[in-house]
């Protein structure tokens, strides 16, 4: 199983050079650490920033910079600063290449379930409908199965929608996925030591595993 | 050139009354509108309806108009970090529209711009779309929103001038350009403000027809929510 | 009858402090030489400028700096530039107070015609429609009759329409004339010199005269 | 930073095809990109439609394209200034669509914004309206305007760095900020190209991820259309 920091690392190798990239709060904020540093890309913060550096030091924090998990940041040489419609512009135009994203639940079509859980305090689904209705390449960093051991991966989500047939591929704790244009997961690989058994077995949407399945590698 | 200065945010939130429709600019705790939080907890008014991508955290922003019950409604994207809030969600007394990001921004941009009404992707599938107009375009389906408009809009920017043209400062623009189009009347604080003529004309962002009042602030706080640093 | 000039310094009297004003291409350019020192008021140029000045003395002539009729110009202290969407982001939003524009016809209720001859070259409408459509307050600038003496205030539009039920008042070189909401040209002014008659001969559509009207006065 | 510099013009436009979707900012000849325009001249191309505010004049800007037949439709919203243009139209070899400038502007950005359609008072009850579809919001009629987007764009700007980010100066600006973002490829030609950080990020109009290649242009003419001057 990998750990949080490895579901980053394995991320970090679907980013190509010259893209554009959009990382959601949680696990996605973790890729930038592990992003390949002969590859040229650019970081979008939703609140205003393409070209996100990393945290300030002590001495350089300014409140009026932040990302959109509130974070204090940095700028890079050649960031651009904007405002939230220009942003969002950019998101819904389709000029950001990646988005990668946290999920609670996806299904086998590749919708995702991520702002809302029924019973519990909404908070609303900030900038993730817009991104998800709109990325061109959507990858979803998650838990192959909530704490209760029930799976994430379903034929159908059971929590409310936060977009549909959007989801492109899945890097879980157990392996990496990806959405059949005809529905299912498509196993690509497995984490270390984690069997294509105990996968099937975890994945309640319908799984396509076709030929061996390779181990996940990590430079 | 048109003169828009007024002496402090007490008189220029001197006329907002209850029960109006209000903009208010800022990403979390960044570039919203201090001075004219505080005058509105000064004034005897409720039932507002506030506009704002945040509501604030409890001690701090929108969250001290909530701890006085002067809001009846929020329109947001976004409004963790905030105990009160959820407190007069779930008893009732308080009501939420939450709308998508990007949404929300186009709306306030729709409104200032005199666009009735556009086309987004966001939200298709979702009970965003309940009750909208969906529509295909070029084999793609889109929901029809509306724009957002309000009685007063009030922004904050780093300069301005008397003329009330705006330069905002890092990831502190967000909301506020649109909002300041799209409000009857937009009030501005700026941290700096100078005489007509100061700022460059090819750098401001929010060009002064937008702005009907103006005034610098005092003692921004600026408060940082999660303060992450490097070492 | 009023000279192009004397129309101008009409118009200008209606010209109130702190409004943002477009002045289309021709006499309406002119009134800006009229409006009064005592005024604070902003010309926009719908090319992306709020704030115009005077022409420039040949040494500040700056090709990246023109208005809408593609003239060479100035700023004034508290100018702000944007781009062409911002530009009708203000006029179509409605933060534009005041409209002044030349017509070939204006009906009785508020049509305006000024783009196209039918069997004419046909240049295009510009920023014409935008303005018409969203303008809170349209004055009209123009000549009461063609040359060959047609009425030029009708019934109805016979030329291509410019937009529906838009202006508020006409200053031909005869009258001051408002349109009534229920349909009809209020007749407010004469010309100095123009008797009553020759402008109810010379208006097509319906004229509505009620009292004494008094000859225009210009300060 | 991704670095998006190409040689020069050429080598900028050398794979524009026939027969595509071409945006050209400028207003006037205020703000066009002149080195691709006469780089465009030595391509073997034609049946090119142009999006772009006005076309030129006979023997400068668009109106260069026009001479070679190397356009067979104007997407505009003013075309006069130009006796070969008007020879081509009446003759039947060119088209023309006649936009209402602000429609122009909004739906250039909403292409580069992602929205597919929204709804303007321009042209309700005109010519302009026919076909369109109509409907009121609040009391006032509206039509639907659909976006506009380009197989390339091609952009002029006072100052760019190797990102892509430009800066515009003047009026100059114009319909090039939209245009940028709604080119599938845009090109951008700029007076000054300065290293990546350079520019300040605060001032910069069109960001780079709009930007897909920029050069540093030569020999500008900045051509003067009305020279009007006060003594």
């Amino acid at each position: 199983m990998l750990t949080k920091e490895q579901i980053a690392k394995r991320i970090a190798k679907e980013v190509k050079n010259g893209q554009y990239i959009n990382l959601g709060i949680g696990i996605p904020t973790l890729v930038a650490n592990y992003i390949s540093k002969n590859l040229d890309v650019v970081l979008q913060s939703e609140n205003g920033l393409l070209g996100i550096g990393p945290f300030p030091t002590e001495d350089k924090v300014d409140p009026d910079l932040i990302n959109a998990g509130k974070q204090t940041i940095t700028m890079v040489p050649g960031s651009a600063l904007f405002n939230s419609a220009e942003s969002f512009a950019m998101i819904r135009g389709g000029h950001v290449h990646l988005t990668i994203l946290g999920a609670m639940e996806v299904s086998e079509n590749g919708d995702i379930a991520n702002w809302k859980i029924p019973g519990k305090m909404v908070k609303g689904m900030g900038g993730a409908m817009d991104l998800v209705a709109s990325a061109k390449n959507i990858i979803v960093a998650m838990q192959h199965c909530s704490k209760d051991g029930q799976s994430k991966l379903l034929a159908e989500c059971t929590l409310p929608i936060t977009g549909i047939k959007c989801v492109k591929k899945i890097v879980s704790d157990l392996a990496v996925l990806e959405i059949s244009p005809n529905g299912g997961f498509i196993l690509k690989e497995r984490a270390p030591g984690v069997s294509v058994e105990e996968i099937r077995s975890k994945t309640a949407g319908k799984i396509l595993i076709e030929g061996e399945i390779p181990e996940m590698t990590f430079e | 050139m048109i003169n828009k200065t007024v002496k402090n945010a007490a008189e220029a939130v001197a006329d907002i009354p209850s029960h109006c429709m209000l903009m208010m600019g800022g990403f979390g705790l960044s570039g919203i509108p201090e001075n004219c939080i505080q005058a509105l907890l000064e004034r005897p008014i409720s039932g507002l309806t506030i506009v704002s991508n945040n509501a604030g955290v409890d001690d701090f922003g929108i969250g001290l108009l909530l701890k006085k019950r002067m809001v009846k409604k929020m329109i947001s994207s976004y409004v963790g970090e905030n105990a009160e809030f959820e407190r007069q969600l779930l008893s009732g007394e308080l009501e939420v529209d939450l709308i998508p990001q990007g949404t929300l921004a186009e709306r306030v941009r729709a409104g200032g711009a005199g666009i009735p009404a556009f086309f987004t992707p966001a939200g298709v599938g979702t009970e965003v779309a309940t009750g909208k107009e969906i529509r295909e375009f070029d084999g793609k389906l889109y929901l029809m929103e509306r724009w957002l408009r309000a009685d007063f809009s009030i922004v904050k920017a780093w300069k301005g001038d008397t003329a009330g043209n705006l330069i905002f400062k890092g990831t502190a623009r967000n909301f506020n350009p649109m909002m300041a189009a799209a409000g009857k009347i937009c009030i501005a604080e700026v941290e700096e403000l100078v005489e007509a003529g100061e700022l460059d004309p090819n750098q401001i962002h929010t060009p002064g027809i937008y702005v009907q009042r103006i005034f610098q602030g005092v003692n921004y706080e600026k408060r940082i929510e999660q303060r992450t640093v490097s070492h």
